[in-house]
């Protein structure tokens, strides 16, 4: 069996969808941004996959994977930074307790 | 490669970094603020040399320098000034990190105005986030209870939009082994296929793209975030969102929906079918659920997204008919030139009011009519505006852009709207009479600083100027509308 | 046609499986025993092959340990943009140093910031 | 002159407006009559300027002020116009509304000397007039609308002018919300029209409905939903109730909005597009139908009530309902005629003899108003059973006061005599129905208001109602004497302006010079002089003067024998032995008469309650169905971000299969 452009897409579809049960099924806001990020790579590996399979040698799909690692890594920071504020002002960082405003 | 074409969004960088370091040497309030305007004239200066341009892309075709972006850039500019002055009398809520907000929201500025010229992926999805990242620690800035809600909610959901958006773009990226909008489209094309069901991985990819954009210009179903959003965050970057934001992603969508995605005449259609089916909903929403509303920030939330459906009837107007119709656009820009004047002039008041009361809710504005006439006039002219009435800015947007709906075969649709724009009246009028017929909670008059008088007055002549010689607007929309590359 | 539905429908079916899968086996090895739940002090006990802790394993770090964490990542992971302009260096020429040159100096106005804000330093 | 003048008309109490607002009110609050002097100032210098449009209309040939059209937006080949239509219509209505609205405002500096809100006051009478201006000068229905609303706005908010007050309050949301169902009505049919034809222009689209370009239902529709506009803004059934409880705003206010100008916009509204109705016989048996019953229920109503302003407003509603019918008629004598009568014909019958009525009820019904302030200025209530003798203190109201009720009954050789009469002939002539009907609304009007008349100024003054219907205006410099006293002279040269008009306004139609201007040629009976005595050659006019007779000569034997009583003993029908029982007795007589009247009016009493309960009912049920989703909605907001991002990724999902199954 060889891997190919179909196992990679695979992949990162089960990434994907296992980044998407963190952010909708899990608590806890560091889980939910781990899932976040877990998304992010999911589509990162279906960039780079389709990238080298399909034209190869244009390097365009790796240069945007690149862009999103700084993006995702950027991002991270601010939701870190929130969350330590979150904590701070109410001692969880439950995501189903922050419920202040609604209706 | 023409450094000149991208001089507006240099300049605003340019601008914030200057403003970032000043904040490192200076703490003087007017100095922050003076240079920030001062960046905003250039870059304004900027584009206004740009839109006597002839259209063309730059930076091998990832940027398009057309009239249709310059329109969008001047929006966002006008946002920005609007914003500035508005913070400059909120700030003594956020006191030690003066510059650091003002460079936030300079860059957040950059990244809109890229986002409305982006025409490849990598560059919208940059563009994107560059704008979105700053705007999570601008909706979190105050850092008390709600304003650290407002930004984890803001920031969490955006991710998820903005993961599920890239996911979309891999696999168009992945279908057509392009990233850049125009080549999507004739590869998109080369498929010739019949249908969408014959690609069922460019209908995954396209819907995924559609809801990272819809979450931007808040479309039904992906609106949930915005009155917790807009109650929490500061008030100057409640109003900044509801429009800047909004608009540079209808941009964007305009671009990708109808440049890249619209190339067949079915699936153009698609697209105006699914957004004006979308654009029912979310204005319903918006409107039945703001009559409800006790807190004026959550009710102007619920009314962005009212008015974000009225916007996507202009969406759905532009690809229903046989051809692409240029007049929806044109539409379009002019509503939202007209709403970013009217929501901000709107949230200029609130904070005005709110700086005085410290509350938002809508009973604290009884008898305002008598506590701050000036005030309650500017905000009954903007509330007057959102809803569609004479004389006002607000009606000939919403003329033009029902108009452009009718001519294109939608009479059903802008049916819904304007029996929508009737509900709207109860919550707006709502105010207006409670501010000048109802009994002032004190009889303590509520001053209002010069810049928030300066902010209020330009965005009522402003909408009044539209609303009474129109032509000014119509005719820039019209060459926007027809330029786009 | 059929087998692009193919691919797309077997994705499809992959994500339900999977985000369905991971509770129900857990669910189905416990019913049927594969999955014994008997549980001894021992057992549930943090480290039951290890050292027991002494104190609180909640402990605070420092918020400075954060700081720089952060700090660390942002200017890092920034960096790698540059690893496009190296990939290609001869050919982007002068030009390309240019791009390159003002993109650190973007980056070093954030590192002056974190200096100035005296957040470098441990106190 | 350049007839570019007549942008000036509507555009100078805007002016007005914007200078109360902007500079007076801020800055010169404590000149409060500096506000007054700028909304008499403009609205006379419309009033001059109206005048020379109607001397310019009546030289035309084709009774025609043609003013250039400004091109005011071009949005993709859709030109939005901007635009004056004068004709001989508009030239009427400008004249009227000018010249009435500079009145009550002279009047205004006297009734509202002192109060708080003066500055606004005016200001927002200047709006209105403004706005009514534009109304009627309007050359494209879209522009028409948005004055129509503007009126309605200005209308909201001089009923609620004193807003502290709940029942004012109640009272403008009650005016707003139900004239807004007339509107939806007025705005569907702007639609259809527009839709039908693809032009908002007024012209244009009485052209094409003569030209039979539009056609069958679409025509029908479009008139009945212009009708129900009409309907809101002019009280007509079942879209009246808002009118009496409209009273609560300031008297004058009621007098220029609520009696002489904005409630005849409906009317006003009607004879502009009447080409469009009568080419439907279904539509213009709709106006008449609605347009007589209105004027018998209303007037029915007016026999019971006490407020004095309440008696007017339902007159108002009464008389509205006549020129409904008198355009209904008009219409109809061409359908009537069995076609003898070109169509062309009746309307231009249909449209002089409504909008006859209207210049005539103008004058009348105004004096008749500022008389009831006048009135509420001495006594300081407006409960006719706390007035009684007041011919003695203030005789030239009375007088002005009987003048205008002579003419609303309509007793030759005053005003309203000639309009009535020419409703009485056409609608006999052409739907003898509806005649009967208002002849019996004759009697009644005749007996409403000459009970007013002699519950208001003739026996003993029976002391006034502190505290309960009194004014907001409290008035510095005199006090409340005990007993009442004429009012100022500001007040009272209107008045006498009004009675004079009152008089003489129905002879301008002697020799059919109203009517050929709005283009009926009625066929000429000789010189002016000849047709004032001429009229009764024929027998209508003796019939319809002897119902109104007979109304106000039981009034009299009802209202007033305890006066006649006490001076003239031994009157038939009154016993000597009940006026030795003074005064006491003339209030248990009065309760007797209010059980019976009630009793025998009980009918028409249930179903006024009865239809403001339903009326109001759908008004407030369709807002509060809207805020209950809204509060229902809201629920969905559960203030859960995961929840939110559920749905997002169920949103997803749906819309993916959506298009999945779609295409």
């Amino acid at each position: 069996m060889t891997v190919g452009l179909q196992h990679y897409v695979v992949l990162s579809a089960i990434l994907f969808s296992i980044g998407l049960y963190g952010t909708l099924g899990r608590r806890n806001a560091i889980v939910v941004l781990m899932g976040i990020e877990l998304m992010l790579n999911a589509a990162n590996i279906s960039l780079v996959a389709f990238s080298r399979y399909l034209t190869p040698p244009a390097l365009t799909g790796q240069v945007f994977a690149l862009f999103v690692i700084v993006v995702a890594a950027a991002e991270a920071a601010v939701a870190l930074a929130i969350i330590m504020t979150i904590y701070r002002n109410r001692r969880t960082i439950e995501v189903d307790k922050i419920d202040l405003m609604k209706w | 490669m023409n450094l000149w074409l991208l001089a507006p969004e240099l300049s605003l960088f340019f601008t914030a970094v200057v403003v970032l370091l000043l904040g490192l040497a200076s703490s003087r309030r007017g100095i922050v603020i003076g240079v920030s305007l001062l960046g905003v004239l250039v870059s304004f200066v900027f584009a206004a040399f740009l839109w006597s341009g002839t259209p063309q892309a730059t930076f091998n075709g990832m940027l398009s320098v057309d009239q249709f972006a310059v329109f969008f850039k001047f929006i966002v500019l006008a946002a920005l000034v609007l914003v500035i002055l508005a913070s400059a009398d909120y700030d003594y809520k956020v006191e030690q990190v003066r510059a650091e907000y003002f460079t936030l929201i300079l860059i957040s500025a950059v990244g809109l105005m890229l986002l409305s010229s982006a025409r490849e992926l990598i560059t919208i999805y940059v563009s994107l986030e560059m704008s979105s990242i700053s705007l999570y620690v601008l909706a979190g800035f105050l850092r008390d209870r709600r304003s650290s809600e407002a930004g984890l909610k803001y920031l969490l959901l955006g991710s998820v939009a903005s993961a599920t958006l890239l996911y979309g773009m891999s696999f168009v990226y992945g279908l057509t082994g392009k990233t850049e909008l125009g080549q999507i489209a004739s590869a998109i094309q080369s498929l010739s296929l019949s249908g969408l069901l014959d690609n069922p991985a460019l209908l995954l990819g396209l819907v995924l793209v559609a809801g990272g954009f819809g979450f931007k210009i808040s479309s039904f179903p992906f609106q949930m975030w915005v009155p917790d959003v807009y109650e929490g965050a500061p008030t100057p970057i409640t109003g900044y969102l509801s429009v800047a934001s909004k608009a540079a992603g209808f941009a964007a969508v305009m671009r990708i929906f109808y440049d890249a995605f619209g190339a067949p005449s079915w699936l153009g259609q698609n697209w105006g079918l699914l957004f004006a089916g979308l654009s029912i909903a979310t204005m319903t929403v918006g409107n039945i659920v703001a009559t409800a509303q006790a807190n004026i920030k959550r009710m102007m939330a619920y009314s962005s997204i009212a008015q974000a459906g009225y916007i996507m009837v202009g969406l759905a107007a532009v690809s229903m008919g046989q051809s692409v119709a240029p007049a929806a656009r044109s539409a379009l820009a002019f509503f939202l030139a007209s709403y970013t004047l009217t929501n901000m002039g709107a949230f200029v008041a609130i904070i005005a009011f709110s700086n005085k009361t410290n509350s938002d809710l809508i009973v604290d504005y009884s008898g305002m009519g008598r506590r701050a006439p000036l005030l309650a006039l500017g905000l009954t002219l903007c509330l007057v505006s959102l809803l569609g009435l004479p004389p006002t800015a607000g009606l000939i947007a919403k003329v033009y852009i029902f108009n452009a709906a009718v001519q294109q075969g939608l009479l059903w649709l802008v049916i819904v709207a304007v029996l929508n724009t009737v509900v709207s009246a109860y919550y707006y009028l709502r105010v207006v009479k409670l501010m000048w017929l109802g009994n002032p909670v004190s009889e303590e008059p509520v001053p209002s600083s010069a810049a928030l008088r300066t902010a209020l007055f330009l965005a009522c002549a402003g909408i009044l100027l539209l609303g009474i010689v129109p032509d000014l607007l119509v005719r820039l929309s019209e060459t926007a509308g027809h330029s786009l590359l | 046609m059929l087998t692009q539905f193919g691919q797309i429908a077997l994705f499809i079916l992959v994500i339900v499986l999977f985000i369905s899968a991971l509770p129900i086996a857990a669910f189905i090895f416990r019913l049927i025993g594969l999955a014994p739940h008997k549980p001894t002090q021992v057992k549930t006990s943090t480290y039951e092959s290890g050292m027991e802790t002494v104190g609180k394993s909640w402990i605070q770090f420092n918020v400075r340990y954060y700081t720089y964490a952060l700090i660390f990542v942002a200017l890092d992971v920034t960096a790698i943009l540059l690893y496009t302009w190296a990939v290609d260096l001869k050919s982007l020429g002068a030009a390309g140093l240019g791009v390159a040159l003002v993109f650190i100096a973007i980056l070093a106005v954030g590192y002056l910031y974190t200096w100035k804000k005296k957040f470098l330093e441990w106190k | 002159m350049p007839y570019q003048l007549a942008w000036f008309i509507w555009t100078l109490p805007v002016f007005a407006f914007l200078a109360i607002t902007l500079v007076l009110r801020p800055f010169f609050n404590h000149r409060p009559h500096w506000s007054a002097y700028a909304t008499i100032t403009a609205i006379g210098a419309a009033f001059v300027l109206s005048i020379w449009a109607l001397i310019t209309v009546l030289q035309s040939p084709d009774h025609l002020l043609a003013v250039p059209r400004i091109e005011w937006a071009v949005i993709d080949g859709f030109t939005i116009h901007l635009g004056l239509l004068v004709d001989s219509l508009t030239a009427i209505m400008l004249v009227v509304v000018t010249g009435v609205s500079l009145l009550v405002q002279i009047y205004s500096q006297g009734y509202m000397h002192g109060d708080p809100g003066y500055p606004r006051y005016f200001a927002w009478m200047a709006l209105f007039t403004a706005n009514m201006l534009g109304l009627v000068m309007a050359d494209s229905l879209l522009f028409m609308y948005v004055f129509w609303e503007g009126v309605g706005l200005c209308s909201y908010l001089l009923i609620g002018f004193w807003f502290h007050k709940k029942s004012a309050a109640d009272a403008a949301k009650k005016a707003f919300l139900v004239t807004r169902l007339g509107d939806f009505g007025f705005l569907a049919g702007i639609l259809t029209l527009y839709f039908s034809q693809n032009t908002f222009d007024i012209e244009a689209l009485r052209t094409a409905a003569a030209a039979g370009a539009i056609a069958g239902t679409t025509l029908t529709l479009a008139a009945i939903g212009i009708f129900a506009g009409a309907a809101g803004k002019s009280a007509q059934f079942p879209l009246h109730t808002w009118l009496p409880d409209a009273m609560e705003g300031p008297t004058p206010v009621s007098s220029l909005i609520h009696a002489a100008t904005m409630v005849a916009a409906g009317v006003f509204l009607v004879a502009r597009m009447f080409p469009v109705f009568a080419y439907s016989e279904t539509a213009l048996n709709v106006v008449a139908g609605i347009g007589a019953f209105t004027a018998i229920f209303a007037a029915s109503m007016g026999l019971v009530a006490n407020d004095i302003k309440r008696v007017m407003a339902y007159s108002t509603i009464s008389q509205l309902g006549y020129m409904m019918l008198a355009l209904g008629a008009g219409g109809l004598a061409a359908y009537a005629s069995g076609g003898s009568l070109p169509i062309e014909e009746a309307i231009s019958l249909g449209v002089a003899v409504g909008m006859f009525h209207l210049f005539n009820h103008a004058f009348f019904k105004c004096l008749l108003f500022l008389g009831c302030g006048s009135v509420n200025h001495a006594t300081g209530t407006f409960d006719m059973r706390y007035m009684g003798g007041l011919r003695k203190y203030m005789p030239f109201t009375t007088l002005t006061f009987v003048i205008a009720s002579l003419s609303l009954a309509g007793i030759w050789p005053l005003s309203g005599f000639w309009s009535k009469d020419e409703i009485l002939v056409t609608s006999w002539n052409y739907i003898p129905v509806w005649f009967y009907v208002a002849l019996v609304t004759v009697f009644m009007t005749a007996f409403y208001c000459f009970r007013a008349v002699f519950l208001t100024f003739s026996g003993e003054y029976r002391g006034g109602e502190p505290g309960a219907h009194v004014a907001a205006h409290s008035t510095p410099g005199h006090e409340q004497s005990h007993m009442p006293h004429e009012s100022p002279r500001v007040m009272l040269v209107p008045m006498g302006v009004l009675a004079v008009l009152s008089i003489v306004s129905g002879w301008i139609n002697l020799s059919g010079g109203f009517s050929s201007f709005l283009g009926h040629s009625a066929e000429s009976e000789g010189g002016w002089l000849q047709t004032l005595f001429g009229v009764f050659t024929h027998p209508l006019p003796f019939i319809s003067l002897a119902t109104a007779a007979a109304g106000i000569f039981l009034a009299f034997a009802m209202y007033n024998r305890k006066w006649v009583s006490a001076t003239a003993v031994g009157r038939a029908f009154s016993p000597i032995y009940k006026v030795l029982y003074n005064k006491y007795w003339m209030d248990e007589l009065y309760q007797g008469i209010l059980v019976k009247s009630f009793l025998l009016n009980g009918l028409f009493r249930g179903a006024q309650e009865m239809d403001a309960d339903v009326v109001d009912g759908v008004a407030n049920g369709i807002g509060n169905t809207v805020v209950g989703f809204g509060k229902g909605m809201r629920r969905m907001e559960t203030g859960q971000l995961q929840g939110y991002a559920v749905a997002i990724a169920v949103g997803l999902v749906a819309i993916m299969l959506g298009l999945y199954f779609w295409t």
